[in-house]
């Protein structure tokens, strides 16, 4: 029955990535592909892996499937041409090369299963390091504790990504263009539920983050979330300027971050050692905020925010 | 004193890029002066700790490999981390007069240029393997970034070409890591070296992250996405593109072969490399010199001269690898100036193509010759740093009998002084007619100078860094690969 | 009992399955989109089954925030569609892209 | 924990398509989201390929793959900008028609 249910799992993703990528229009790819998400948290709960199963479906599925359809709704709205199909050469040829690299991936992957020791050296070490932090969640203590290096860029990363797509979109655009708002009674209704609710749910996850699975990325994931949300319904701008508050949002994640780490090192600590639980919620609440401000940024397409119209 | 040296290189790029990123305006100018200008500080105390020990580690959080992540210095990252500021700080000089800190573009301009390098110096110190996946694409979006600032259609196509290769390129490099982290149950880099083996599962991962690597570094016949993106570019974006970015996944390459494989790399791998190399610097000297863009040329000119640093693998020893690591710094000077001398060029002609740059030198005088001076160093003549490392090579092959690479070598300078006499003949011609538009947008006469300056000054140091070798080379003996200690 | 918990995952995956179908078929875009949303909500059951069954509560506060970001996609459905009926009355529209 | 197989069986095949999909599709968006999907595929290798410690799967990599998810969608977002102004200026979704821009 196990197996059963992990195989019918697995020929879903497949089938999925099928229908996501290959023929059929590409507003039902981008739909197929949240559904993919959807199903890639499933095979993420039935590897014991609750945290990631969130953020696939909050960031993998949710977010990144709302930026695919904006990106595809703006791309419409400008008239951008659509391209020529590639050439049945060129088509045979890449059926030849994805099938081999398949047929490479599955026999390194397999033999890379068969040849598996007695258990990862670095996870041995985690699970003799972790109650000394006073955390319960292992995902965690790597995140914010053990290897927190790679957290504190991962947070840049986002940080350039914003930067970047700034640079790119350039002077003379204050926002991309956003559908029009929607101000149906019963939209009004949910927003006036489901907005309070995405700011609970996210402290939520942060709070819970330390012993169950959550944590910054995820709620950070669900306040962008609420933020689109807001945005759809016409509550909330894109705004040429950036303010303050919303600049400070940008980078709290990794000033914080830094900050804390640097003054450690200050104190003659080792640099990037968190002091202790305190900090570690200080960090991932800075580390939520900027997730959030900079997705709902991204989306929007804009500089900054208001709760006041462009025009 | 060592940690906040190392703390600095990574920390105080960083947050100068968040206080540009936070506070625009007047007080930009400022904090990119503080995430800058005390890096050589930092640097001069971690050169002192590396000559003192030969190498400095430091567990970052106090947690050491394999659960944490580690920091490792040695002679060949304490060099690329000078090259590195060095470029950031000085083409930064040059950047100051096209991206005012205090305007809006200027701000992004340095808020990614700051993330740039540090994201960089974070590559050159990380010594665990998935780390370095995270800083690699810090400097893939920083970088990209970066090349589409000025939102030129040109450019705009180039990164975005860019970006879709780079992130193929991570997603290889990532399976490689995954293979890696399975066998060897860490992801340090030298920890992963001494628990694995000449298996077939560790070479394909190293196979793998290489492929990754090439493309990220456009080593022929992966370089397609190159020319277009550093010919597109803004003039100070090219130079660091050229100097620095497309090098430390060549570093990387050089670290997983090296230093990672150092007992086990399988007897194919390193020629196969070499052959790569070889490879590039045929065809990109042929097609440097085909094209009618002084800027493509320059960017060509690069495809063919990251050969040389392939060329590593089959001349690997002592010398071999103080060559290449002399070729990466002297070719990093040389092409950055030769950048900044096009970009001046391009600012006050209006245009790169070689047909209607005749007779510039009377206005560009200064430019001119810094194109001589850093084509001196790419053709490796003496004294520059350029006829140092191609001397050292041509032993190195000399000492191997590897006559096949002597003459790719030899093939390679010749073709580069064909590539490069051509656009200096053209610059000093006297032509009868076809003077270029005089309505074009220049920079004001003193931002030109100033601009013309600073290009001078790299490839000036691209020359003294061949006067007076001696220190850099010593320092490097004392940070072979495993494989090439006595 | 032991048989129960697994049995019911298997249907709710067979159930599922008859969703993609739906998805695939099509034939509107809302069409999808609601199998997509039934997708969602039968994806909500699996996981508190599975909760159950593997023991591992944690799952509940991922089926807890599906529903939450279900409740999302509805509404950024309708918006962007809207905007997709209106695209596709511009006067010049491009013809839905495809590959 | 066991089927590791099956799921590293999946992840290839999920590859192969996604390579497959990057190499015809012309469409920028799609070729986009061919890499997200293979994204999703390596991450799933990481995870099994890691093996089980006392019964569980490795936490470490699990944590790995939640930067690595984070990182993609930067990547991602950042993509879409670009893919948006390119289409803006230039009126095409596609890097096919690659004019030479010589000026």
């Amino acid at each position: 029955m196990n197996l059963l249910i992990d195989v019918l799992i697995a020929i879903g993703l497949v089938v999925l990535a099928w229908q996501a990528l290959v023929g059929g229009s590409l507003f039902r790819g981008i739909v197929m592909f949240i559904v993919f998400g959807l199903t890639m948290a499933l095979a993420w709960a039935r590897l014991g892996s609750p945290d990631l199963a969130m953020a696939e479906a909050a960031i993998g599925a949710g977010v990144t499937g709302a930026l695919l359809m904006i990106a595809y709704w703006r791309l419409r709205a400008l008239g951008a041409s659509r391209p020529t199909p590639r050439s049945r050469l060129r088509a045979r040829l890449a059926l030849g090369v994805g099938v081999l690299s398949s047929v490479l991936v599955a026999m390194i992957g397999l033999a890379a299963v068969e040849a598996i020791g007695p258990g990862g050296e670095a996870g041995q070490a985690l699970a003799a390091a972790l109650p000394a932090t006073g955390l319960g969640n292992p995902i965690t203590g790597v995140l914010v504790i053990f290897r927190n290096l790679d957290t504190l860029l991962e947070v840049a990363v986002l940080l350039a990504a914003y930067v970047a797509s700034r640079a790119a979109l350039g002077d003379d655009k204050a926002a991309l263009p956003l559908p029009p708002a929607q101000d149906a009674p019963l939209v009004g209704a949910l927003v006036a539920v489901l907005a309070p609710l995405t700011v609970l749910v996210a402290i939520y996850l942060l709070k819970a983050g330390s012993q169950l699975p959550g944590g910054a990325f995820q709620a950070g994931a669900v306040l962008a979330a609420g933020g689109v949300l807001l945005m759809l319904a016409g509550r909330l701008h894109p705004a040429p300027l950036c303010g303050l508050g919303l600049r400070i949002a940008l980078v709290a994640g990794t000033v914080v971050f830094s900050g804390v780490g640097i003054i450690m090192l200050a104190l003659g600590q080792p640099l990037l050692a968190v002091p202790g639980t305190w900090a570690v919620y200080l960090i991932e609440t800075a580390m939520m905020v900027s997730i959030g401000a900079t997705l709902v940024l991204l989306f929007a397409g804009s500089a900054g925010l208001s709760g006041k119209a462009l025009r | 004193m060592t940690a906040e040296a190392l703390t600095g290189l990574v920390f105080l790029p960083l947050l100068a890029a968040c206080a540009v990123a936070a506070l625009p305006g007047r007080l930009g100018g400022g904090f990119v002066l503080a995430g800058l200008a005390p890096l050589p500080l930092c640097l001069i105390v971690l050169t002192g700790a590396v000559v003192d020990t030969g190498t400095v580690s430091l567990a970052i959080a106090g947690f050491a490999s394999p659960l944490g992540i580690e920091w490792f210095v040695d002679p060949l990252a304490l060099i690329l981390l000078w090259l590195n500021t060095v470029i950031a700080l000085v083409v930064g000089l040059y950047a100051a007069r096209d991206y005012p800190p205090h305007s809006a573009r200027g701000g992004r301009f340095w808020a990614l240029w700051l993330l740039l390098t540090s994201a960089m110096n974070a590559l050159l110190l990380s010594a665990d393997l998935f780390n370095l996946f995270v800083t690699l694409e810090l400097v893939t979006v920083a970088a990209i970034g970066l090349l589409v600032i000025d939102g030129k259609p040109a450019a705009l196509r180039a990164g975005m070409r860019y970006l879709v290769l780079a992130l193929l390129g991570s997603l290889f490099y990532l399976l490689g890591v995954a293979l890696i982290y399975g066998q060897a149950g860490t992801l340090d880099l030298y920890q992963a070296g001494e628990r694995l083996g000449p298996e077939l599962l560790p070479v394909t991962a190293l196979v793998l992250m290489t492929v990754g690597l090439l493309v990220k570094s456009a080593v022929f016949p992966l370089h397609s996405w190159l020319p277009a993106a550093h010919g597109n570019a803004p003039g100070p974006v090219s130079a660091v593109l050229s100097a620095m970015v497309v090098k430390v996944s060549i570093y990387l390459i050089w670290r997983l072969w090296l230093w990672l494989a150092a007992d086990w790399q399988p007897d194919w791998a390193l020629p196969m490399l070499g052959l790569l190399g070889a490879g590039a610097i045929l065809y990109g000297s042929v097609l440097a010199f085909l094209q009618v863009r002084l800027k493509m040329m320059v960017a060509y000119s690069t495809v063919a001269q990251l050969g040389y640093l392939m060329l590593l693998f089959p001349l690997f020893g002592p010398l071999g690898f103080t060559a290449a690591t002399y070729h990466l710094l002297s070719h990093g000077l040389a092409k950055a100036a030769m950048f900044l001398a096009v970009s001046n060029i391009l600012a006050v002609m209006g245009t790169d193509r070689l047909d209607r740059l005749g007779g510039a030198d009377r206005r560009l005088p200064l430019d001119t010759l810094t194109l001589a001076l850093a084509g001196v160093s790419i053709l490796g003549l003496p004294p520059s740093g350029g006829f140092v490392s191609k001397w050292l090579m041509l032993q190195a092959a000399w000492a191997i009998e590897g006559w096949g690479w002597l003459i790719v070598i030899l093939a390679g300078g010749l073709l580069a002084a064909a590539y490069l006499f051509r656009p200096l003949a053209v610059l000093c011609a006297r032509p009868a007619t076809a003077r270029p538009a005089d309505d074009v947008r220049a920079p004001s006469p003193a931002g030109l100078r100033w601009g013309g300056i600073v290009a001078l000054m790299l490839a000036l140091a691209a020359l003294v860094a061949g006067l007076a070798p001696a220190p850099v080379l010593t320092l490097l003996e004392g940070g072979l690969p495993p494989g090439a200690r006595p | 009992m032991s048989l129960l918990l697994p049995a019911l995952v298997v249907f709710l995956l067979l159930n599922l399955v008859a969703g993609l179908w739906r998805v695939f078929l099509g034939p509107t875009a809302a069409d999808r989109m609601l199998s997509a949303l039934l997708f969602g909500s039968t994806t909500v059951a699996m996981l508190l089954v599975l909760a159950q069954w593997q023991q591992s509560p944690a799952l509940r506060i991922a089926a807890l925030l599906f529903v939450m970001l279900a409740a999302i996609t509805s509404i950024a459905f309708v918006a962007l569609t809207q905007g997709r009926v209106a695209a596709r009355r511009a006067p010049a529209p491009p013809v839905e892209p495809r590959q | 924990m066991s089927h590791a197989e099956v799921w590293v069986v999946a992840a290839a095949a999920v590859f192969g398509i996604g390579l497959y999909s990057l190499l015809i599709a012309a469409h920028l968006l799609r070729q986009l989201i061919a890499i997200k999907v293979m994204g999703s595929a390596i991450f799933l290798v990481l995870v099994v390929a890691a093996g089980p410690i006392d019964g569980a799967l490795d936490g470490l990599p699990k944590a790995l793959v939640l930067t690595g998810i984070v990182i993609a969608i930067s990547a991602i977002a950042f993509a879409l900008a670009l893919l948006v102004r390119l289409a803006e200026v230039t009126g095409s979704t596609s890097l096919e028609d690659d004019a030479d821009d010589d000026r």
